[in-house]
């Protein structure tokens, strides 16, 4: 362990150069589906490849079969042009292939430093000393700052993704894959991860970075790759991208990801993030549906919790909550869902003191809650897709008489849903945990947009969704609220607030730093008010 | 309680029985009470030309399958080894009309259906006493019991009561595993060692297999200040022959055998069930002789079981802790 | 691969919801239950060889002792008790949540009737006392699921540890009980005033079946439809399979876990005064029958199933009523009879899991399902 | 109550908690390390029996109490792969598997003790002990001179054990074996994708659990009993579970919890020989009663790990 990584810059990628791995025709099946399709991919040295495509195209489990966690079914795998059968993750590592996988793969329970050195083999004892140096050159290198002694639990989620990524670098490996590692992040901690990158590449490596975002493929990609019901569907090579601005190859891409599917070109030029306008000034009425008067919500563990908030949402008005994650986000939403106790301060729904509420009473009342874990708690893994459409209405009817289930109508709702949200699934038969995240989220949203809500609580609701998913999102969010549903969006998208809200309320180590219109020059203030309020505390 | 003296007349007559049976609840190689039992019936059955059909090993809990079985296999008397049988068995006994031998429940006996067997134990447990209180050097006297049982607390008393017949100063220490510890022999070692700790150099120790337990620690102890050695005295079977060290004093022997005649003398008589019996010093109740003692301190514990037959001596009856703490505080 | 197969959204045949044949279905339960079975008498043959007894002759004693004559009332009165307790345990372990302190709940119920009983009998006719026995054995099982319950509840304590503690308590409880307050005065060993055999539970015309048997029976038709149709089932499932989803979706969490816990205490007193008034009539100090741990793997294999427990109870049942008559028969420990078992519950592991892999279909536990449903899927 | 100062009950009482608490020290020690690996054995008890069975059986046979206690920990350890290969490697239920381990391993010593043994019933004798220079001599704690000797005079299976504590919590804490037996508890799939097997490690600590369990079991048998007899453990694999997931993860306090236990085992003992006429109910029941009571009143989160009990599957959704 710790060899240092090596210095060797290979700038010039010519066909002739041997690519450090080399996937050729990888399958792989799932029940009902066949996630990867022959697949063919190569990394080289020194190049960041990006690998885009919709949610199920098969990217995670590409890459899960090149870090050793899923077996392909066919083809063969080259490291360095040798044959080499990737049959377990520690194989994977000693091929100098490191991972940062979609989901988290630090131990709660552990210190920063026991995470990394975790695995490291050669010692029987813990080299606590050797770990820290190693830990201050990746860190280094990478261009942050971590605490090795913090309990990994308490960290904000860009930090541990940071040491996800040192973890993923700690033995040296020269292939480095990021499974959608910028979802969580904020546009700096974006920035800060680029930058990151470059060095890494300066070092040789080569990396892989799956993302939804295309202007992150366009700036950070040397090489991309569009997947798509698990095939490749198109390839950028480095000097197709080079010299290309990302207004030029938006719709290039865009055209590759989608370009099968019936929709109309214009529309889909539209997909591309910065297009979508920012929102105007509404008319609304002025009493508030939902109101927070100086709330207080206790930490659990690790949390900021909420310390004095005061907010208002309108009839039909789209708040945003800006910030950076873990700033007390989770704790207001549930708080306000009913899923916490209030400590002190109220919450007002149309006028009625709902603090004593149970999360029950408070979804009758059309108080609706998107979670932003979707598969830890937003639905039940075990459960076939029909019931997880109608979790929140268990016992109700026409679901349930008496208190007996009727399938039928579940399975005529189930069916319903899957046709107006287009989920794709096998059936509504199918175990809800083996749908991709995106169909996923389309199964929640499903639920909680049904039987007449009132107001939504959104926390990161396009979270790793694809493009096409995010926009089918964002205007059923719009929609809702022009029919008078209110909506409470939290997000670490600054972006996606500019387009949505009406107003943004920025959310600063579990106190609201300020609150701003939305209009022209919105998210400049928003990204001061972000910095400010670190600063305040910091 | 019923005269003893026509047994042997009452054996001979008894010529309907063909076959009787017992169920015991542990298996009949103990070195106790399910062996004293099973010992006793086979001895019986033999002296009547009786068949006998032995259910050892029969828990507590499943036991009325049990007994249905022997009585529907042909038994015609049927001992329920154990007082937890105490309530089924005349259940199956009224069923089937089959006479049955229980224990420790004097009102369960029926004319013609059930006697009940009463233990005097208290009364081998007083000669006991006698070796001991004979025996000991230190003056202390070691009790341990496996379990709050009645019978224990009689034979403690007992014990208690013939002990200090012999010296008023003896002192006893007393302690009990558990609450129905009956077979945990380390337990029984630990107490065991906990009483020799505390100065008694003779234990008179009950239990089943936590006895094997305690006998392990009189073994193993180191002798209390004052004494050379540590003694056992054992209940109901006898442990000679795994007595590896020679470490067994005696045992208050339990033999049934003369009950069970007794009871198939009454079948044949057609008074079975008329009255219970008492297993007493004269029937079947004795001191293990073994030659740890002198043959003075015999013929003292002889004159005193003749004695106690003849009602001169009076052992109290102490069913209880509390009663057995009136007597050795 | 052909093309059909590469949207994610066709073949909807494969895996989950693919239906099997109602014939397919009965022949593979037939395999999964009897292979083992099968197997666990060989080995427990090879034992038995070893220890010098003919296995042919014990195994057919085994059947006779536990049917021949009325034996076979035996082997379905035995049933009541298991299953009431079975019942008990799916609303628990459906749940997620580990009661584990059956012994302590049984002996306290059982207990507390069989002193409450002497004191009822003959001052009101027979079928209130039994109600009200019922009830009160009922409600004493359940309260003493109370403080693992909340712990659990409110805490986030362990209840293994809990219930596990109070088991050990509610046992000496109940022998302090027996001894104490409860103590036959007429009686020098411990235990409680007899009721009269003659009075005991009413039997089932013709036989000496009690009808406990009957409230077992009707218990389990109630727990299956409870846990397989209605939103108090579902509910239950969701905590087990996913609790911050439970209370995502609004399920009162903590009242559910009290709630699924009393139950299941609930049943588990229902099954000593089953017991206790069908057979017994009173309790004697240090009755331990330990049903619990003989029938937690039951309910596991028969995967929270309260009609499929039913096969596997009967089997234990023929199993300790016949085991006792064929080991004394042989001359054997009747510990033999544990060790059958065990056996049984250990190739039935390894059965279900060999036949997942020869896609045999559902498998009974939940552990393994994950596990299997991965490598049918890598395979 | 004086009765209850002299060196020699005092001694006694030592005595006592030390052969009530080695078993469970030994079982609990190894139930808590497997517990962090995210294994439970329910099958303690089963483990301990087995353990009891062979500990004597070599002890017997060998003649020598120290190749008793290893023969035990072996015993307990092959008893232990059955958990390893069906549900470490298969994932089986655990508790099934471990209810199913401690009926076979009732059944089969029962068994075979009843048909090799029980007429002659052999006992052992005492277990050599080590006086730890002149400690031993001291009263009460010494012991050199008393049956079961007290804190400085051991066999040294005691102390071989209070170093098997200490070093089970330096590996957890300082080792590589110790981290990933914690990461296989807390997050399987974090350990996998760091390139430690799940199964190996928690196989590891199954067999750690079973060898230790195995020792517990031969100690009861060869030293605290000097025999064996059917169900010989009486439950103290249950106990022992219960004062594993008391200890929260700790070596330290499994010790702790073990010898608590034994001493108020043992107070009951030497309170009844004082003549304090107290109901063993009680005090059997006062331990447990006082941790429900502590639970009660300073109730928090009690610390268990995630993933335990629960099998490691590679990828699973
Ligand atoms: N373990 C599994 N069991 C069953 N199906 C699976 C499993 N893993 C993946 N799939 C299926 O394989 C397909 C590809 O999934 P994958 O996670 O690779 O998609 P992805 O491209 O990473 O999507 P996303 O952008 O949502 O992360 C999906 O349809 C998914 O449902
Ligand atoms: N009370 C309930 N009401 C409605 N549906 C339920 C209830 N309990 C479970 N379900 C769901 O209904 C389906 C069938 O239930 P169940 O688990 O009993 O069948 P199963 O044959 O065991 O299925 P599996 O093989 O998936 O375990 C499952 O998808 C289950 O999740
Ligand atoms: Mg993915
Ligand atoms: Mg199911």
């Amino acid at each position: 362990m710790n060899e240092p990584i090596h210095n060797t810059t290979s700038r010039d990628h010519g066909p002739e150069t041997i690519p450090v791995v080399e996937l050729r025709g990888i399958t792989k099946a799932f029940p009902g589906v066949l996630a990867n399709d022959h697949i063919d991919l190569a990394l080289r040295g020194g190049e960041v490849h990006c690998l885009l495509g919709e949610n199920g195209a098969g990217k995670s489990t590409l890459m899960s079969i090149l870090s050793g966690m899923v077996q392909p079914d066919e083809g063969d795998i080259r490291v360095h042009g040798e044959p080499t059968r990737l049959a377990s993750p520690k194989r994977a590592i000693e091929m100098g292939i490191g991972m940062v996988y979609q989901h988290t793969t630090l131990v709660p329970t552990l210190t920063v430093l026991d995470n990394l050195m975790m695995g490291a083999l050669g010692t029987f004892r813990l080299d606590e000393a050797g770990s820290r140096a190693r830990l201050a050159e990746v860190a280094g290198m990478l261009g942050v700052d971590v605490d090795p002694d913090a309990e990994t639990a308490t960290l904000a989620l860009g930090q541990q993704q940071q040491i996800e990524i040192i973890k993923a670098l700690w033995r040296g490996s020269k292939v480095l894959i990021l499974d959608e590692p910028t979802s969580m992040l904020t546009p700096r901690g974006v920035e800060e991860l680029a930058r990151a990158l470059e060095r890494l590449k300066g070092h040789g490596m080569a990396v892989v970075l799956i993302t939804h975002k295309l202007h992150e493929a366009t700036s950070m990609g040397d090489r991309v790759t569009v997947l798509k019901q698990g095939r490749v569907v198109g390839r950028l090579e480095p000097d197709e991208l080079r010299g290309r601005s990302h207004d030029e190859l938006q719709p290039v891409i865009v055209a590759m990801m989608f370009g099968e599917q019936e929709e109309a070109e214009p529309e889909l030029v539209e997909l591309q993030e910065h297009v979508v306008p920012v929102r105007g000034a509404r008319e609304l009425p002025r009493e508030a549906l939902l109101e927070l008067v100086d709330v207080h919500v206790a930490p659990r563990g690790g949390e900021l919790g909420v310390r004095g908030v005061d907010l208002s949402v309108r009839p039909g008005e789209i708040l945003g909550i800006a910030g950076v994650d873990g700033n007390g986000q989770r704790e207001l939403a549930e708080a306000i869902a009913g899923q916490r106790h209030v400590s002190s301060g109220e919450i007002r729904f149309q006028s009625l003191h709902i603090d004593r509420l149970s999360v029950w009473q408070r979804e009758r009342m059309g108080l609706r809650y998107v979670s932003d874990d979707r598969m830890g708690e937003g639905t039940v893994a075990a459960l076939p897709v029909g019931l997880n459409l109608v979790l929140k209405r268990i016992g109700q009817a026409p679901f349930w008489r008496r208190g007996s289930i009727r399938h039928a109508e579940i399975e005529r709702n189930a069916r319903e849903k899957i046709e107006e949200f287009a989920i794709r699934t096998p059936g509504p038969g199918t175990r809800i945990g083996t749908l991709s995240g995106g169909n996923i989220q389309k199964v929640v949203l499903a639920r909680e947009l049904a039987h007449e809500p009132k107001l939504v609580v959104y926390n990161k609701p396009t979270y790793g969704l694809d493009i096409v998913t995010t926009r089918t999102v964002r205007e059923r969010i719009e929609a809702l609220a022009a029919e008078g549903v209110s909506a409470l969006v939290i997000s670490t998208d600054l972006d996606e607030l500019v387009a949505l809200c009406d107003r943004i309320a920025v959310i600063s180590r579990g106190r609201i730093a300020g609150i701003v219109e939305n209009g022209a020059g919105a998210a400049q203030r928003v990204g001061e008010l972000m910095v400010g309020g670190q600063a305040e505390v910091a | 309680g019923s005269d003893d003296s026509s047994s042997t007349t009452a054996a001979s007559s008894a010529a309907s029985i063909e076959k009787i049976a017992i169920a015991a609840p542990e298996k009949g190689n103990d070195y106790g009470w399910n062996q004293q039992g099973v010992e006793g019936a086979t001895a019986a059955a033999e002296s009547a030309g009786a068949e006998i059909d032995v259910a050892d090993g029969s828990g507590y809990d499943d036991v009325e399958p049990v007994l249905r079985r022997l009585a529907q296999r042909g038994a015609k008397m049927i001992i329920a080894q154990a007082s937890g049988y105490n309530t089924v068995a005349p259940k199956v006994a009224a069923e089937f009309k089959v006479p049955t031998i229980v224990f420790d429940s004097p009102s369960a006996t029926t004319p013609g259906e059930v006697a009940d067997v009463e233990t005097s134990s208290q009364q081998g447990a007083y000669l006991a006493g006698i070796l001991a209180a004979k025996t000991t050097k230190t003056g202390t006297l070691g009790i341990v019991i496996s379990a709050a049982d009645t019978n224990w607390f009689k034979q403690a008393g007992g014990f208690a009561a013939g002990a200090k017949s012999v010296n008023p100063d003896v002192k006893f220490k007393m302690a009990q595993i558990g609450q129905a510890a009956y077979a945990d022999s380390a337990g029984g070692k630990r107490v065991t060692s906990q009483v020799i700790a505390a100065g008694a150099d003779v234990v008179f120790g009950m239990g089943d297999g936590a006895s094997f337990g305690m006998l392990q620690a009189v073994e193993t102890a180191k002798a209390p200040a004052g004494a050379d050695k540590v003694w056992f005295i054992d209940v109901i079977g006898d442990k000679t022959p795994i007595d590896k060290k020679g470490v067994l004093l005696s045992s208050v022997i339990w033999d049934f055998t003369k009950v069970y005649e007794q009871a198939i003398a009454d079948i044949g008589a057609g008074t079975f069930g008329d009255q219970g019996y008492d297993l007493s010093v004269s029937n079947g109740i004795s001191l293990l002789r073994t030659d740890h003692a002198s043959d003075e301190v015999w013929a003292e514990i002889d004159d005193a079981q003749a004695k106690i037959a003849s009602g001169e001596i009076d052992v109290p009856l102490t069913p209880d802790q509390a009663a057995v703490n009136a007597l050795i505080k | 691969m052909s093309s059909e197969t590469t949207a994610p959204s066709v073949t909807p045949g494969a895996g989950e919801t693919a239906p099997v044949p109602a014939l397919g279905r009965f022949a593979e339960t037939a395999i999964r239950s009897l292979v083992p079975v099968l197997l666990a008498l060989v080995a427990g043959g090879l034992v038995l060889l070893a220890l010098g007894t003919n296995p042919i002759t014990f195994y057919a004693n085994v059947w006779s002792g536990g049917v021949d004559f009325t034996a076979w009332e035996d082997t379905i009165m035995r049933m009541a008790p298991l299953t009431l307790i079975a019942c008990g345990l799916i609303f628990v372990f459906k749940a997620g949540i580990w009661n584990l302190g059956i012994d302590g709940q049984f002996l306290l119920a059982g207990a507390v009737i069989a002193g409450l009983a002497p004191e009822l009998y003959g001052n009101m006719p027979d079928a209130l006392m039994f109600f009200i026995l019922f009830v009160v054995a009922g409600v004493v099982a359940s309260v003493w699921t109370i403080i693992p319950a909340m712990l659990r509840a409110y805490y986030g304590v362990n209840e293994i540890i809990t219930s596990l503690m109070t088991s050990f308590i509610g046992i000496n409880l109940a022998n302090i009980l027996i001894k104490g307050p409860f103590q036959d005065a007429a009686s020098n060993v411990p235990q409680t005033k007899a009721i009269p055999f003659t009075n005991l539970l009413p039997t089932i015309p013709g036989t000496r079946i009690h009808v406990g048997v009957i409230v077992a029976a009707l218990a389990a038709v109630a727990t299956w439809y409870a846990m397989s149709r209605t939103s108090f089932g579902l509910r239950l499932a969701i905590l087990g399979a996913n609790a911050r989803a439970a209370t995502h979706v609004g399920i009162p969490v903590a009242r559910l876990i009290i709630v699924s816990f009393m139950v299941s205490g609930l049943f588990i007193g229902l099954a000593a005064a089953s017991e206790i008034m069908g057979i017994w009539g009173y309790v004697r100090a240090d009755w331990n029958p330990a049903f619990g741990l003989l029938v937690v793997p039951l309910v596991f294999l028969a995967r929270f199933n309260a009609i499929a427990v039913i096969p596997f109870v009967a089997a234990l049942a023929l199993l300790t009523i016949g085991g006792d008559f064929a080991t004394q028969e042989a001359g054997i420990s009747n510990e033999f009879t544990l060790l059958l078992v065990g056996l049984v519950l250990l190739f039935m592991g390894v059965t279900e899991l060999l036949g997942r892999n020869r896609n045999l279909g559902a498998s009974y536990l939940q552990g393994i399902r994950r596990k299997v449903r991965v490598r049918e899927e890598t395979s | 109550m004086s009765d209850l100062l002299t060196t020699d009950v005092l001694t006694a009482l030592i005595a006592g908690g030390i052969l009530a608490g080695v078993p469970l020290l030994f079982a609990s020690l190894g139930e808590m390390v497997a517990e962090r690996a995210g294994v439970l054995n329910i099958g303690l008890e089963g483990y301990m029996l087995i353990g009891a069975y062979f500990g004597f059986l070599v002890a017997y046979h060998g003649g020598n109490t120290f190749l008793g206690f290893l023969g035990g920990a072996a015993a307990g350890a092959a008893v232990s792969l059955i958990m390893v290969a069906l549900c470490v490697q298969m994932g089986l239920d655990q508790i099934v598997v471990g209810i199913a381990i401690t009926l076979v391993a009732e059944g089969a010593t029962a068994l075979i003790f009843d048909a090799n043994f029980a007429e002659s019933r052999p006992t052992l004798g005492a277990t050599g002990r080590i006086d730890i220079p002149g400690l031993s001599q001291l009263p009460v704690v010494g012991g050199a001179d008393t049956s079961d000797g007290s804190i400085f005079s051991q066999p040294p299976i005691v102390y071989i054990g209070l170093i098997i504590v200490a070093l089970t919590a330096w590996t957890l804490r300082r080792t590589h074996w110790g981290l990933n037996i914690r990461a296989a508890g807390d997050k399987p799939s974090a350990l996998d994708a760091a390139g430690v097997s799940v199964v190996a490690t928690r196989a590891w600590a199954t067999i750690f659990c079973g060898a230790m369990a195995g020792l517990g079991g031969a100690y009861l048998s060869i030293t605290a009993a000097g025999l064996f007899e059917d169900f010989i453990t009486q439950g103290r694999g249950f106990i022992a579970i219960v004062l594993a997931m008391l200890a929260r993860g700790k070596a330290l306090w499994v010790l702790i919890g073990s010898f608590v236990f034994g001493i108020s085992l043992s107070i009951s003992d030497v309170l009844q020989i004082a003549g304090v006429d107290i109901s063993t109910d009680l005090v059997f029941m006062l331990p447990f009663v006082t941790v429900i009571v502590v639970l009660i009143l300073f109730g928090r989160r009690s610390y268990l790990p995630a993933a335990l009990a629960l099998p490691y599957v590679r990828g699973a959704r």
